[in-house]
């Protein structure tokens, strides 16, 4: 007797497939993969040189000639604002990265490990918790200058605080999951249990935040830039382009709109996506 | 648990309270429509002053407020900046031209009512010249005889300084050398009296900043005495009884607000909030410019855009090379497409007009000059030549430039120029110990003369900072101009100093500023002057009879 | 004309993948001072039906597609809002099944039990605060609960479970309504606690005269508190007639199909062979836990093994009962070194368990496994039934990549698994078929000792009989020893060979299984033997008047 | 509940030591001093000021003295402005920051949370997806964006409200609170949307219905505490953000805030009033993450008990 076998669906296709019927995440998902995408071509098929300046022309509205307008420098605003998203882009993926790396590290170890040392990892993170890191952020940003590295530390060291306690928190409920008792009871090393069992269950949760930490760092970018802190000319960012755009609003508006629009695009998705990710990987939402 | 009771009550007003909030908000009149009927001029003062002693302050801000609260021997014409009688009713000056002798006006009074004399001013310098109190402007004084070295230590006895209350209406004062403009820095604050009694109630006279300057303490000799003091919110003066001539000051009050962020300055100038603005976004200009917005201002003003060049870096020690430099600026563009504030384009150090000083240069924009300079200094179409930075403190327009002279160095020069910006105080640092190529720079005169501006770059003076150093300049501004007789030989010493500053050019001049505000119809009496001082005990309010002349054209 | 009449009630649930016909024409009636039960497994819609006659369905999905529920003539289903609450308030009460999520843990039982009486829709009926306190500590005193009076101010995390159902109760009581819903109402409970609700609710309903319908899936309960009873299975009524004729006279295969899952009688065991050396020994074993973290306060430890010995032959399969928190679970996993135990010897096959590390644990770890209770949390959401059933044959080196697939098929036929399911993830899967791959998983390694805990609890009884059987049927072929621990008394007579009884702690009783229910020799254990309900009618009720 | 006060309190003490020691470290690390100016400023000048801020001593020196006075409840004379505090500085710009901080909450309150309550009442309807969209918008809205849109067209166009100030013209707050509290009302409105969610399927909600309460009744009494748990967790870092966030708003309303201080005396080096205002901010800070916390526990009956236990 033969039987055909059939091919599972794991609960990553689950996720996949849940996700792919919300239609404002797969939106998110689509304008996120085109602007990396972008990002990543920009020297290549950007119309113009970055600081390709022409004082005569100053600001003009969109034309033919330059899509997107042109700044006071006559800038083409398109390349402009294809060249800040890779700083922009640039920071948040980053940014999240540190966050991440840290925060998850040191939330599976305090979890897993437990004891004494979850203790006292824990109160540093709330010791973290109670500094006021965006006056850090203004001071560091001051006393050092703008340096991009110093941001995406600046960045990550606020962010990584949050992604640790979630880390820990799915490491310690799933440390006392039957699966995982099950999986001592079979012998296997700790390590296999934390690689097997562990770390492929708290993924969900961390990529949910991770996608929803994207958008608040480059909004702290975008904060940093109002304060002339951001990004250091004559490199720009989308939270640089809207700080001038906003001074300009009035007389030369399309520079406000279109790095505003973009950045809010971004921000957007990422926020649907998150969402999205988040309904579709809880185990509670059903397929239907 | 009655609370929980309460809960849906407190959920509703949860609802309720966004509409109480929006209800709250009323219209009501600007402050700009009140104050031209109460006589209250509103005022966008930049920002929050340091400090109103006129020994420690420094910067424009100060000077806005303090000119409002005090007054000096000697004032200015509020359009010509020509000398007129302040608190010194009339004064006589010696043949040799150092000895100046003050009559003073005996009804001039100190806010508190207190008598005005000659020894408040002697007491008054000599607090100025202490070490101890952090007088950045010390050297103001320094024409004054023996002033320098009573400050600087050498001589401890203040009555060798030439500085004598004869009686108490009297007051002379002996120069080291004839200084046509001695009679200008008399009205600068930093050589205003300031009460003895006050002071020292408040603490020693030396002591820095003690609270003699605040709300209810300040006394000053001007035409308006300080009411209000609310830090970073505004600052409120009112006409002052005891001012000698209280009679003529048209305005009952002036409020000043620190209005950091020029764009919200802006709007609050065309919300009614403000009557004068302490300056322009640039990008506004244009749009202003086009609607010939009656109430834009822009006019010339004492201080010079500059590069400063370290002759001390090798590539730049070749007067050829920043020659080369500087004939390669389109000074023309600059102003006319990245500043647009009618800055003029600047070809010498010296602003032009300063004291009837009009100074000769051969700068000019010259690119192909310049390319043959440079291949005989070496860098033939730019070859070899090293990547050389240009430092500017953080700031939007500092930046525009940098970009523009990059790329227009770039194009005729074929040399790379690498842009750096600091945050100002380091900024500030770099500069002051030589660690720069080339820097951004400004000027800004104090008093309208030359000398101002062209004894910064004497060997070992302070700001110079780009170590310049040439015997003949030292001669020619230290010792030959104070020394002449006539100010038109006087003017011919500077115009060859300045030549041959603009021949060895450690400094290269960009532009001229001007000063660009936002000035309301209903001020009146305010004339603009290069060294953009009011005198607000001229100015007055008179709203237009006909608020939209637009509307009225139309029938 | 009956109190309540359901007549042709059809709820659908609007699903995204279509329409799931969640009751389908049912068709009941209750009258005043009878008891209606309806039996059915999970899924067979018996609480949907309940709760869609007080319109306490999330609306989307689910929609009443038809039907009447005349309630005393009016139709429940048709009536408006005002008229609902009308209804919910002063003439039907629902009591739930888990009574720790049922009440609100942030308001205090006093304040919600008052609330049906504070904010009554009907006027005449509202009572002021005091006079509903007044009723309410009346009522607490009612149904049981020690000094009222003070305890009308506690939270519900306050109260054991038990307690809480009492609360519920009360709350059901309180306005006197003329029809009771219970759902499942013991199901949550220990043995003993679920006798003394039974009871409670069979008295109120005496007492107050009101009709009640009695949901539950377990018909040994439902045996002597029901006049009728209503066989439900998949949105349909199965049979419906009184107690008795469904219990000896079905006709129904379905009901048949129930009545004959219900765990019965002793395992004929051969008398048990006793070996020179058991092949587990535990000796005073100590298991404590620390309480919260501070250790100051509330005593600080909990000493969930407290002492305990006892030995394992090999090929018995040995019972250990306890109620909730009697340490039994605890008890297995300290056994396998799962837990860090306190104090105490565990030998297996001779060789002394604790004190050995992580690594030299790795050997015996093959030799002794566990199954837990709960198998949607016992399997890696993330792996597949091959991955699952791989890892630990591949880990000790059973098997190699040749022959593993050979092996995990045969495992698969072991438990009764189609081979075709291999790639399949266990959320795939009902929750027999999990149980099915988690034992699969404990005797890939061939163990020579396998821990059950309580591994039929979350089961219907009908896949429940089948995993017993299973169980049975793998001890048997692989010469498994076993501890088997349960609450369920009657599912660890018909398994075990010998029986430990176990409560806060330390091993109360021990013996032959038929000896000792027979003839229990502690009055924890009588109490707990006389608690089981009898799934026969008669017996129950001869049982019930005993208590 | 007061032993849980006093514990965190104690562990105040090394997180404001902390970032004493940091700041200082950070704030005198900075290049550029306090007295530098674009003017030359003479060497006797600078000797001057610097004997009279004690910046001619040695850092260790500086440092310990610092401490010293801190404990003391002295902060020190600011640099920038002779003669003034840093107590003197930040007391008179705290009460605008205080004051704006208060009213964007509450703005953030209200708004947050009446519409989440309102989209979890009828989730997947257009009460959900309605307010749920503006506050994604709000979170995507950038303050400094924000802002100067509303004084644009509420100010300069509809000439309904002043575009700057702070209590001078009335209803000139009106505006800042809204631009600062927009960000932390979407936040606030996503998070009880959620938590309302989470408690609107809890058993207990079903029993409260069960027991012919009101609609009104089931949500305000039984599941708005559970539900707004999140959102009171959520106050002490979203105050954080509110002082923080402050720096942005207080520039484009001309507001005579703390926050702008702060940014002006990072750039002046005003040494003092950096460190001042860090660590008032920290204490703040540290206060209301307390103030949220006992909240949270105070509403949740089983917390309460379990830290008053000690007590009792």
């Amino acid at each position: 007797m033969t039987t055909v076998e059939q091919q599972g669906t794991s609960l990553w296709q689950d996720a996949w497939i849940k996700l792919s019927k919300n239609y404002l995440a797969l939106f998110g998902l689509v304008i996120i993969g085109l602007l990396c995408v972008l990002s990543v071509l920009t020297p290549w098929i950007a119309p113009y040189g970055y600081e390709e300046q022409n004082l005569l022309l100053g600001a003009t509205s969109p034309s033919s000639e330059h899509w997107l307008g042109t700044d006071v420098f006559g800038r083409d605003m398109l390349t402009r604002i294809m060249y800040g998203g890779r700083v922009s882009l640039t920071v948040g993926f980053i940014a999240t990265a540190v966050a991440l790396l840290i925060g998850v590290l040191w939330g599976a170890v305090a979890g897993y490990v437990g004891g004494r040392l979850d203790a006292m990892m824990m109160r540093i993170v709330d010791i973290m918790y109670a500094l006021p890191f965006m006056i850090f952020i203004v001071l560091l940003m001051v006393v050092f200058g703008r340096n991009i590295l110093l941001l995406f530390i600046a960045i990550g060291a606020v962010e990584w605080l949050t992604m640790a306690r979630i880390v820990r928190g799915q490491v310690m409920s799933l440390r006392k999951q039957e699966f995982v008792e099950a999986a001592h009871s079979l012998g296997l090393s700790q390590w296999t249990i934390i690689r097997r069992h562990i770390i492929p269950n708290t993924l969900g949760p961390v990529i949910v935040y991770t996608t929803l930490t994207i958008p608040s760092v480059m909004l702290l970018e975008a904060f940093l830039s109002f304060l002339g802190l951001g990004i250091q000319p004559p490199q720009s960012s989308w939270g640089l382009l809207i700080n001038y755009g906003v001074e300009t609003m009035e007389e030369y508006p399309w520079l406000l709109i279109f790095p505003g629009v973009t950045l809010s695009l971004t921000l957007f998705a990422l926020n649907f996506l998150g969402d999205g990710l988040r309904d579709a990987l809880d185990p509670r939402v059903s397929k239907d | 648990m009655k609370n929980c009771a309460r809960l849906p009550l407190l959920f509703s007003l949860f609802l309720l309270m966004p509409t109480l909030l929006l209800s709250a908000c009323g219209g009501g009149e600007n402050n700009v429509d009140q104050g031209n009927r109460d006589g209250t001029l509103h005022w966008g003062n930049g920002t929050e002053p340091q400090s109103l002693d006129p020994h420690i302050a420094t910067g424009v801000p100060e000077h806005n407020i303090i000119t409002a609260l005090m007054e000096g021997l000697v004032a200015k014409d509020s359009k010509t900046l020509a000398p007129k009688a302040g608190v010194a009713e009339y004064w006589t000056i010696s043949e040799d031209g150092r000895v100046y002798t003050f009559k003073l006006r005996e009804n001039a009074r100190w806010s508190n009512g207190d008598p005005h004399n000659a020894h408040d001013y002697v007491w008054s310098w000599w607090r100025a010249l202490q070490p101890a109190l952090g007088n950045l402007y010390a050297y103001m004084y320094f024409s004054i005889d023996n002033a320098k070295e009573y400050y600087e230590g050498t001589i401890t006895d203040f009555d060798q300084v030439g500085i004598k209350a004869l009686d108490d209406f009297t007051l002379q004062v002996t120069l080291s050398n004839p200084t046509p403009y001695f009679l200008q820095l008399l009205d600068h604050y930093s050589l205003y009296p300031v009460h003895r009694g006050t002071v020292e109630k408040f603490g020693t006279a030396d002591e820095r900043g003690t609270r003699w300057t605040y709300e209810g303490n300040h006394v000053g000799n001007g035409a308006f005495q300080l009411s209000a003091w609310k830090i970073n919110r505004r600052i409120t003066v009112q006409r002052n009884p005891f001012y000698w001539n209280a009679d003529h000051v048209g305005l009952n009050q002036i409020v000043f607000y620190p209005t950091e962020n020029a764009v919200s300055e802006e709007r609050m100038f065309r919300a009614g909030q403000l009557h004068r603005t302490s300056s322009v976004p640039s990008d506004k200009i244009p749009s202003y410019l086009e609607t010939q917005n009656s109430s834009l201002r822009i006019s010339p003003y004492l201080g010079t855009y500059f590069y400063r060049i370290n002759t001390s870096v090798p590539h730049l020690q070749s007067k050829l090379v920043r020659r080369a430099l500087a004939l390669t600026i389109d000074r023309e563009a600059i102003t006319k497409n990245i500043l647009k504030g009618g800055q003029i384009p600047a070809y010498a150090f010296t602003p032009p007009g300063t004291m009837g000083y009009y100074p000769e240069s051969n700068l000019r924009f010259d690119p192909e000059t310049a390319r043959q300079l440079l291949a005989e200094a070496g860098y033939l179409n730019g070859k070899d030549f090293p990547t050389t930075e240009i430092l500017y403190n953080t700031n939007e327009s500092h930046r525009k430039i940098a970009v523009a002279i990059q790329q227009m160095w770039k194009k005729h020069l074929n040399i790379d120029i690498k842009l750096l910006n600091q945050e100002w105080k380091v900024y500030l640092d770099s500069e002051s110990i030589g660690n720069y190529e080339i820097s951004r720079a400004a000027w800004i005169g104090d008093y309208v003369d030359p000398n101002n501006f062209l004894d910064m770059f004497l060997c070992n003076g302070g700001n110079n900072r780009t170590g310049w150093c040439n015997a003949e300049y030292d001669y020619l501004i230290g010792d030959i101009a104070p020394t002449v007789k006539t100010h038109a030989e006087r003017l011919a010493v500077f115009g060859r100093a300045e030549k041959l500053l603009m021949d060895e050019l450690p400094v290269i001049p960009i532009y001229t500023y001007t000063s660009i505000s936002l000035v309301n119809q209903a001020v009146k009496n305010y004339p603009s002057n290069i060294l953009n001082k009011a005198n607000y005990s001229e100015i007055y309010l008179q709203a237009e009879p006909q608020q939209m002349p637009l509307t009225e054209d139309q029938y | 004309m009956a109190l309540l009449e359901v007549e042709g009630l059809k709820v659908y649930f609007h699903t995204r993948n279509g329409v799931v016909k969640a009751v389908d024409n049912v068709s009941f009636s209750v009258d005043s001072g009878e008891t209606l039960a309806i039996v059915g497994e999970s899924g067979s819609g018996k609480s949907v039906t309940c709760y869609s006659l007080l319109d306490l369905l999330p609306q989307p999905p689910a929609k009443i597609e038809g039907g009447s529920a005349l309630f005393d003539g009016e139709d429940l289903l048709q009536c408006d809002r005002s008229s609902m609450r009308h209804y919910r308030a002063n003439e039907i009460a629902v009591i739930f099944q888990d009574p720790m999520t049922s009440l609100n843990p942030f308001i205090s039982i006093g304040e919600q039990l008052i609330e049906p009486l504070i904010y009554n829709p009907d006027s005449d009926r509202r009572k002021s605060r005091e006079d509903a306190r007044a009723r309410a500590i009346k009522l607490l005193d009612e149904v049981g609960i020690i000094d009222p009076q003070s305890r009308f101010d506690s939270y519900p995390h306050e109260f054991s479970g038990g307690m809480r159902q009492r609360v519920m109760i009360a709350m059901a009581l309180i306005n006197e309504p003329r029809l009771l819903i219970c759902d499942e109402p013991t199901t949550a409970l220990d043995v003993t606690i679920q006798a003394q609700i039974l009871e409670l609710i069979k008295k109120l309903q005496q007492s107050h005269d009101i009709a009640v319908i009695f949901i539950s899936h377990d018909l040994g309960v439902v045996a002597g508190i029901a006049d009728k009873i209503l066989v439900m299975c998949e949105g349909t009524i199965r049979e419906t007639g009184d107690t008795d004729t469904i219990f000896y006279n079905s006709k129904n295969d379905y009901t048949k199909k129930l009545l004959a899952a219900i765990p019965e009688g002793a395992k004929i065991s051969p008398n048990s062979k006793k070996q020179d050396r058991p092949l587990v020994e535990v000796t005073d074993l100590k298991t404590y836990f620390r309480h919260g973290g501070k250790a100051t306060q509330h005593g600080g430890i909990i000493k969930a093994v407290d002492g305990v010995s006892l030995e394992i032959q090999r090929g018995e399969i040995l019972g250990l009962v306890g109620e909730s928190g009697s340490g039994k679970s605890t008890l297995g996993r300290s056994i396998l070194q799962l837990a860090p135990t306190t104090a105490g010897l565990v030998n297996f096959d001779g060789q002394p368990l604790t004190g050995l590390n992580a690594k030299q644990m790795v050997p015996w770890r093959r030799k002794m496994q566990m199954i837990f209770q709960d198998p949607y949390a016992s399997l890696n959401p993330r792996m597949t039934v091959y991955q699952t059933l791989a890892e630990p044959l591949l880990y000790h080196g059973l098997a190699n990549s040749k022959t593993i697939e050979q092996q995990i098929r045969q495992l698969m036929d072991d438990v009764g698994l189609a081979h075709g399911q291999m790639r399949k993830y266990p959320h795939e899967f009902s929750g027999g078929q999990r149980q099915r791959i988690a034992i699969g998983r404990a005797i890939a390694t061939k163990p020579e000792l396998i821990i059950a805990d309580e591994p039929v609890s979350a089961l219907d009884v009908t896949i429940q009989a089948q995993i017993l059987d299973l169980i049975l049927n793998l001890v048997e072929r692989h010469n498994l020893t076993m501890l088997f621990i349960s609450h369920d008394l009657s599912v660890v007579r018909c398994i075990s060979d010998r029986v430990m009884v176990m409560n806060k702690g330390v091993i109360i009783e021990q013996g032959n299984t038929e000896a000792l229910w027979k003839n229990p020799q502690q009055a924890y254990t009588q109490q707990l033997l006389k608690a089981i309900p009898i799934a026969d009618p008669k017996l129950e009720r001869s049982r019930l008047s005993g208590l | 509940m007061f032993r849980f006060a006093f514990y965190r309190l104690l562990q105040a003490i090394p997180v404001l030591f902390i970032v004493i020691s940091l700041t200082f470290m950070l704030v005198h690390s900075a290049p550029g001093g306090p007295f530098s100016a674009d003017k030359a400023v003479p060497p006797e000048v600078i000797k001057a000021l610097e004997a009279q801020y004690n910046l001619d001593q040695p850092l260790w020196q500086q440092y310990v003295s610092y401490v010293g006075d801190v404990l003391q409840g002295d902060f020190g004379p600011s640099f920038k402005y002779p003669g003034r505090d840093v107590t003197e500085l930040i007391a008179a710009g705290l009460p605008a920051t205080a004051e704006l901080a208060l009213y964007a909450m509450l703005v953030a309150l209200v708004i947050g949370v009446s519409a989440g309550v309102a989209a979890a009442m009828r989730p997947n309807t257009a009460q959900d997806y309605i307010p749920m969209s503006a506050a994604m918008i709000g979170i995507c809205m950038p303050s400094f964006l924000l802002g100067p849109l509303l004084v644009l067209i509420f100010g300069i166009h509809l000439e309904w409200l002043p575009v700057s100030g702070w209590g001078d013209i009335p209803g000139d707050k009106i505006l800042p609170a809204i631009t600062l509290g927009t960000g932390y009302a979407a936040y606030i409105a996503r998070l009880s949307r959620g938590g309302m969610l989470e408690v609107l399927s809890q058993d207990y909600i079903r029993t409260a219905r069960a027991k012919g309460l009101s609609e009104p009744v089931v949500v305000a009494k039984h599941a708005l505490r559970g539900g707004l748990i999140p959102v009171i967790a959520f106050l002490g870092p979203a105050f954080a953000g509110l002082l923080g966030g402050s720096f942005v708003v207080e520039t484009v309303f001309q507001i005579p805030g703390l926050g702008r201080f702060y940014v002006q005396a990072a750039f002046n080096r005003d040494y003092t009033m950096i460190l001042g205002t860090t660590v008032f901010f920290s204490t703040l800070i540290i206060i209301f993450n307390l103030l949220s916390d006992m909240l949270a526990i105070w509403l949740n009956p089983k917390l309460r008990q379990q830290t008053q236990g000690a007590s009792l």
